[in-house]
């Protein structure tokens, strides 16, 4: 029997980069599930909500009248938020990985999954400025909402821990970095910038540093920074740059499942597979087995892919994945990463680690 | 003001036949609701553009105050969703009454500097996170009451909220336009002093046209918070706002009352349904050739063309 | 902190001089037609892929591109002006609905030619710093900075000194008068248009090479442009210079003497309150009556 | 110098000019007068392709003029002066002057023609700088006709010069007409002040609704019989 | 009805209308000449609202109108035309003197409109398009029609009778007569024609580099040898 599955997924506007490696990973997944699960065959249905709240709700709403069973996908807390009220509306359950918003959870949703959070990154970034034992640090961020969020909610730990932070907001559409740096390097003389933006706000900020050159021991940041893409595309910029990253670059797995993924998706893509793939492979792969877990219970129709979904235990790429009762990964850690000599290796948590920090250590 | 028996036909159909034939298939119906959304702010856009002979980039700003001032009354003062919907369009003529200096400027003038307002609202709301919620916004903003029986937070009750609405902007619409404001509206476009000389106090009628135009795109804007139940600053704000409205007006005709309603269905529904399956990832692309095609070869709009057209049916039968 | 509002001003300064390569294209086509060409942004944007192009498959520094996007760019700009002539009434409006729709298809194309990803230059001579005393920017920055003034004076010099530059002023006052004058309105439209598309050109391999590009970042360039030719004051060279400089300097002064989070709020207010003072511009010409 | 015949115009759907015939001898001055609405306008702009010609021809020193363009007519030496609201209007006295010898042929006697245009109209040098838009419904008039002089043009057209003109500027008008005349430049006129017009022409021809209902040398006219012509609707 | 006292305006350097003192009663025609350039429509531009005055004062039946906004003054009574006409351009003509009454008197009459229309001789152009349909002289007759539709106490005429046929002035000169005789409207009229004004006027004043240089009868004025010379460059007419 084939099960019809929804992606929900902006392809178009602002979010269709970010988007279509989602899509990969969640393709990636079907094509492994459907291979190794021998019972059921998965089928996705996409439909692309043009990065705009209005449309992921109509978006969601065709997926259900498509027939699909369950929703996986969606990017941006301002257009996952009401795609899941509609998903729950419809009662399907909604698996994503897009946005870390705080509110996503605190709404209580039976339906509402998620594999990532806020306080997974910030475990992390505080994590990693711990082990370098820094004193000061000055954090950069975008005001858009998740920057946002998680810029404060590191402030807040870090001045916790007594360290001295200070904070620089910036417009999302601006280009010059220096004097935002200048102010940096001149006035708060951090050991440590933590940069919580975006692919083009780090380029800016790189670059910036590198030619006002601040008297700093690291450059830290997010997510979309420490990854092959950034590492081939700016290798001047990128050496000794922490960012939160999964995977080390040349991605090595070391798991049956990761293989997997990693082959497959070498199949379809002819590249090495990304974070947002590995979280697009992630969360389709749990949805999957639970509408697996729910068919055999012959409970797919009335509400048992949420029952599964919220029992899920289980390891996977990106470590252990349980679910409070509000549909928040109880377990999520983020990794961070460096660039290092145009590879990127595993720094923190040490366990993981796949490679010696470079520290003090900054592109220039 | 009379109503001719097709327009009282095509009221009742959508009145009664849509809600009876598509209400049960919530994904037409959430995408009829928001091209009527679109259509809404198409058809205050038009009305300024037309009457006003103002044409607005910045129609963003009025929506997102309205949401914003609603949802805020609505979560923070426990007023009632309804009300304080209107008060989202008072807001937004609030917000209007900022922009009075701007009526002195013409053209893409005045157009542009509509954007900036739009723009500082936004940063305004962002910054101001103690009432806006910030950049993370506001989530489940209360939605529409049950009336007489009706659910007005479904779909379809949604649908006839806004329908309502659109109505009733129309009679207003209509209303202006054949009075002699309207006319001396028109007179003002290309020829201020000369209508100011005979008596027209033109920067008090601009200033009407700004405010109605501000309210009901402010209502919109109230409307579609209460129907999201969502709002963060950026898309209160986003550009789509305008540009999709400007789109469905020129597209129907903006100097026509239905026009921009007619063009924001058409043109929603098709991109949805059509282009969006034939080109998943640049079906927009479509959009503009369409936009270009029609300014070169009817540049007054698809109402124009339909009605020469059924000239033709009617002069071949 | 007087370092740092003399490296506030300083890169105010540069990033003054992008604005006004960018923005001087749109300023000259509002000037001479009074249309404004909402796809100015996208061609801009156009130009800088080809130089991603240049530098990803060639491996060639973006200056290599010029030809190319000039040669581009020209013909895009040619292709919208036959457009925008095809427009039977109504002008300005309609033009400005059109270059809206062309602008819509451009970010399209662009969109499915070179994918969503975020492109710069990888460059390592256009990013290395470039220090005189206490001012730091990038090679690149003072480069294209050079360019734009230099490009500027030759407009200016051209337009205030040339029989060309009054044929165009005169087609946008009274059309046709100008024809009785023996000026064909066509030629000096299209002439306009290749101009502002040489300017594009310009402007795009600059953003590329000490910027960041992305196919949605056309529109966020037009506007910016029409901000700084409203500063300016319709059809005055000096005045798109002096306008860009201002917002670029009032930008960077925001950052380090405020929050870097109002820049933008700034910018707009700049824009606001010079329409309400200067309703011309600050080079505008001066109040006329019938 | 010019042949019209059996022209034919008008604006959209309304014909103006009904088989309009007349032609325009080598170094005289022709002038035509009419009543308001005759057309006579619409005939000077048909003359310069600013007016589609449905019907008939015009001819230039025996070359069919239908479909050259406007603005090749300068360069042919036919220079019209339009009334004053035909002046570019966010642009100086002295650059509206400038444009007037645009073609290339005439920009190197510019600077010369222009100091001799202040001379004809001291008004205008006291204020070469100021924007066009601004100046009196006169010094617009004389603005005009001081542009339409820049080219040295061997055909002059001409649309009601003395409109809004004071007295003295007017009869200063009507000299200069007469030497330009004299420096043997050919001269198509339309004026309202019939009796100056004749006075100057070598030809009269009233138009009326459209057609030309009169044709005389000037030495022949009653202006009597004109003016009983003229009511004669 | 109308007092000027001491009015000046000035365009930077240059004094367009300097310390004018002038009045126009309700029972009077008077006629402004002068040179071109002298200040005539910038005078009639102070007095109708469209330019500040430097100084000076303007009296309308005795309220000071300095402050009065441009619309009001035009309900007040003040009608004026264009030198260069200015006609309402997205209008027909009959729309244009429906929006002038409405606006200058408060109530639109159908039967009025049509008087005007028939008074100025654009009866069968009434539903053409006022920018793009008419001719020059229509357009002049347009604006006397707009001032007409507001029912004004005075009437500001710019050069209206300029570049008419000669039987159409005579019309003109007649109508306006009827006007003032009717229904007591004041005049102030600009005409370069002496005969015109002469014919017309009851009294003269005579404008010259923006300075009021004489003020009487048409009769005394013009053989008045300082106007003559600065007006006709002759020293007899
Ligand atoms: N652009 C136009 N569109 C339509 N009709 C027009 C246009 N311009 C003029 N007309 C009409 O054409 C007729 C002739 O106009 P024209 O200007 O040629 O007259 P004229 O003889 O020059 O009169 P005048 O003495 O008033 O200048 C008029 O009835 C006028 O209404
Ligand atoms: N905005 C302005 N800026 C500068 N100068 C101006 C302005 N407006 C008018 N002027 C000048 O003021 C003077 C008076 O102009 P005005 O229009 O009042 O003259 P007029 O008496 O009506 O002349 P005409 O009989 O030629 O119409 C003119 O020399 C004109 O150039
Ligand atoms: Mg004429
Ligand atoms: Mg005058």
């Amino acid at each position: 029997d084939e099960i019809l599955v929804g992606a929900e997924i902006p392809l178009t506007g602002s979010l269709a980069r970010v988007g279509a490696g989602m899509h990969e990973g969640i393709s990636v997944a079907v094509d492994v599930f459907n291979k190794t699960n021998g019972k059921h065959t998965i089928k996705i249905v996409t439909a692309d909500d043009e990065s705009a709240p209005a449309k992921a709700i109509a978006a969601v709403e065709k997926l259900a009248g498509d027939g699909v069973v369950a929703i996986t996908g969606g990017y941006g807390s301002n257009n996952i938020g009401p795609a899941s009220d509609a998903a729950n509306k419809l009662g399907l359950p909604y698996i994503t990985s897009g946005g870390v918003a705080e509110n996503l959870t605190e709404r209580g949703y039976k339906t509402f999954f998620r594999i990532n959070n806020t306080a997974g990154y910030q475990k992390a970034m505080v994590g990693l400025l711990d082990t370098m034992q820094i004193k000061s640090a000055s954090v950069v961020y975008s005001t858009k909402e998740a920057t946002a969020d998680l810029a404060k909610d590191v402030e807040k730990e870090l001045a916790a821990k007594g360290v001295a932070v200070t904070l620089h907001a910036f417009d999302p559409a601006i280009t010059d970095f220096k004097p935002i740096i200048n102010k940096v390097r001149l006035q708060d003389k951090p050991e440590v910038i933590v940069m919580v933006g975006y692919e083009n706000d780090y380029v800016g900020i790189l670059r910036a540093a590198k030619v006002l050159k601040p008297k700093v021991k690291a450059m830290v940041g997010v997510w979309s920074l420490a990854t092959p893409k950034m590492a081939s595309d700016f290798p001047d910029l990128m050496p000794s740059v922490y960012g939160t990253a999964l995977l080390p670059f040349p991605a090595e797995f070391q798991t049956e499942e990761g293989k997997r993924f990693a082959d497959t998706y070498m199949k379809l893509y002819n590249k090495a597979p990304d974070y947002l793939g590995q979280f697009g492979f992630v969360q389709s792969m749990i949805l999957f087995e639970a509408i697996a877990r729910a068919a055999d219970a012959g409970t797919l129709k009335s509400g048992g892919i949420a029952q599964e979904l919220a029992r899920t235990d289980r390891q996977t790429l990106i470590g252990r994945v349980q679910f409070s009762d509000k549909g928040d990964n109880l377990n999520f850690v983020h990794r961070m990463g460096q660039h290092q000599d145009g590879k990127i290796a595993i720094v923190w948590p040490s366990d993981a680690a796949t490679g010696k920090m470079n520290f003090p250590g900054v592109p220039w | 003001m009379k109503m001719s028996k097709t327009g009282l036909a095509v009221i009742f159909a959508a009145y009664v036949l849509v809600p009876l034939l598509l209400g049960s298939n919530s994904y037409v119906m959430s995408l009829i609701v928001a091209a009527m959304i679109i259509g809404g702010i198409a058809l205050a856009w038009a009305l300024l553009g037309n009457l006003g002979g103002m044409v607005s980039f910045g129609h963003s700003a009025f929506f997102g105050v309205g949401a914003y001032v609603s949802a805020i009354l609505t979560m923070k003062a426990g007023v009632p969703v309804l009300a304080a919907m209107l008060l989202g369009g008072a807001g937004a003529v609030a917000a209007s009454l900022a922009m009075l200096p701007v009526l002195r400027l013409k053209g893409p003038y005045f157009a542009l500097a509509i954007l900036a307002y739009a723009h500082i609202f936004k940063i305004l709301a962002t910054e101001w996170s103690s009432v806006t919620g910030g950049s993370a916004g506001l989530a489940s903003v209360p939605r529409f009451p049950t009336l007489m029986g009706v659910d007005l937070s479904s779909k379809t009750g949604s649908y006839l909220i806004v329908l309502s609405l659109l109505l009733v902007f129309i009679a207003a619409y209509r209303l202006i336009r054949s009075s002699h404001y309207g006319i001396a509206l028109r007179a003002m476009h290309d020829s201020e002093d000369a209508t100011r000389v005979v008596g027209v106090n033109s920067t008090l009628l601009k200033a009407l046209m700004l405010f109605v135009s501000a309210f009901m795109t402010g209502v919109i804007g109230a409307f579609n918070v209460h129907y999201i139940n969502f709002l963060e600053p950026d898309y209160a704000f986003s550009g789509l706002w305008v540009t999709l409205p400007i789109v469905a007006a020129i597209f129907g005709g903006y100097r026509t009352i239905l026009g921009p309603l007619v063009g924001a269905v058409t043109v929603y529904l098709v991109d949805q349904l059509v282009f969006k399956n034939l080109i998943p990832s640049g079906h927009q692309l479509v959009l503009g050739a369409l936009l270009v095609a029609m300014i070169i070869f009817s540049p007054g709009g698809l109402m124009p063309l339909l009605r020469k057209g059924s000239r033709r049916k009617h002069a071949a039968a | 902190m007087s370092e740092l509002i003399m490296q506030a001003l300083y890169s105010g300064v540069l990033q003054g001089g992008s604005y006004a390569l960018i923005a001087l294209g749109l300023a000259l086509v509002f000037g001479t037609m009074k249309v404004i060409n909402l796809a100015h942004g996208e061609l801009v944007l156009l130009a800088a892929y080809m130089a991603y192009t240049v530098e990803s498959r060639f491996g060639l520094s973006p200056m290599f591109a010029i030809p190319v996007a000039l040669v581009l760019v020209c013909i895009c700009a040619v292709l919208v002006y036959f457009l925008i002539s095809l427009i039977r009434k109504d002008r300005e409006l309609n033009s400005l609905i059109l270059t809206y729709g062309v602008g819509i298809i451009l970010t399209n194309a662009v969109l499915l030619i070179w994918s969503a990803d975020v492109r710069s230059t990888s460059s390592a001579w256009m990013q290395d710093a470039l220090v005189f005393g206490p001012f730091y920017s990038m090679r690149s920055e003072v480069l294209f900075f050079v360019v734009s003034m230099a490009l500027m004076g030759g407009l200016w010099w051209w337009l205030s000194k040339s029989w060309y530059g009054r044929a165009v002023r005169a087609v946008s006052s009274n059309r046709d008068a100008a024809k009785l004058m023996g000026i064909n309105p066509r030629t000096t439209e299209i002439v306009s248009f290749v101009v502002a598309g040489i300017l594009a050109a310009f402007a795009g391999v600059a953003i590329f090479s000490y910027g960041v590009i992305q196919p949605a970042f056309g529109h966020a360039l037009t506007v910016k442009a029409f901000i700084i030719t409203v500063l300016a004051g319709i059809g005055s060279i000096p005045g798109v210079m002096v306008g860009a400089l201002l917002l670029g300097i009032a930008e960077a002064l925001t950052v380090t003497l405020a929050s870097s989070a109002l820049q933008e709020l700034v910018g707009m207010g700049l824009f606001l309150l010079v329409l309400f003072v200067m309703p011309n511009g600050l080079f505008g010409a001066a109040g006329r009556r019938g | 110098m010019l042949e019209i015949a059996n022209v034919r115009a008008g604006y959209g759907a309304i014909n103006i000019l009904w088989d309009v015939s007349l032609s325009v001898p080598t170094g005289q001055l022709t002038t035509i007068i009419g009543p308001n609405g005759a057309g006579k306008t619409t005939l000077l702009r048909a003359i310069m392709g600013l007016v589609p010609l449905s019907q008939g021809s015009i001819r230039l020193n025996g070359e069919p003029l239908d479909g050259s363009s406007t603005w090749s007519m300068l360069e042919r030496g036919v220079a019209m002066i339009p009334e004053g609201r035909m002046i570019f209007k966010d642009m100086s006295i002295e650059e509206n002057l400038m444009l007037g010898a645009f073609p290339k042929a005439h920009r190197a006697a510019s600077q010369a023609n222009c100091e001799k245009a202040y001379a004809m109209f001291p008004r205008l040098s006291e204020r070469r700088a100021q924007l066009a838009g601004t100046l009196s419904g006169g010094e617009a008039q004389m603005l005009a006709m001081a542009r339409g002089l820049m080219s040295d043009p061997k055909l002059l057209i001409i649309d009601e010069p003395s409109l809004g003109l004071a007295p003295v500027v007017v009869n200063e008008l009507f000299e200069i007409l007469a030497r330009l005349k004299a420096e043997g430049r050919t001269i198509v006129l339309v004026e309202q002040n019939t009796h100056k017009a004749v006075g100057v022409a070598d030809h009269v021809h009233l138009m009326q609704s459209g057609k030309v209902v009169l044709s005389q040398p000037a030495a022949e006219v009653s202006l009597e019989a004109l003016h009983e012509l003229y009511f004669a609707r | 009805m109308l007092r000027l006292e001491d009015l000046s305006v000035r365009f930077g350097g240059l004094t367009a209308v300097n310390t004018v003192s002038l009045s126009v009663g309700s029972h009077e025609v008077v006629g402004l000449v002068g040179p071109n350039g002298a200040g005539k429509t910038t005078l009639f531009n102070a007095v109708s609202g469209l330019v500040k005055p430097s100084s000076g004062r303007i009296l309308f039946d005795s309220a000071d109108m300095l402050r009065t906004p441009l619309h009001r003054r035009a309900r007040m009574g003040i009608g004026r035309t264009f030198q260069i006409p200015q006609p309402m351009h997205e209008l027909t003509v009959r729309e244009n003197l429906i929006v002038a009454q409405r606006f200058g008197t408060g109530a639109v009459d159908t039967r009025k409109i049509d008087e005007v229309l028939e008074f100025t001789a654009l009866t069968d152009k009434a539903e053409r398009h006022a920018a793009t349909e008419l001719a020059l002289t229509e357009l002049k007759a347009l604006e006397v029609a707009k001032a007409l539709a507001t029912n004004p106490k005075l009437l500001l005429l710019d050069e209206v009778l300029a570049g008419l046929e000669t039987n159409g002035k005579r019309r003109f000169m007649g109508m306006l007569k009827d006007l003032h005789e009717k229904f007591a409207v004041g005049i102030l009229i600009i005409e370069h024609d002496i005969e015109t004004i002469s014919n017309l006027c009851h009294r003269v004043a005579v404008l010259n580099f923006g300075e009021l240089i004489a003020d009487g009868t048409p009769d005394k004025v013009f053989r008045d040898p300082e106007v003559m010379k600065s007006y006709t460059g002759a020293s007899d007419a």
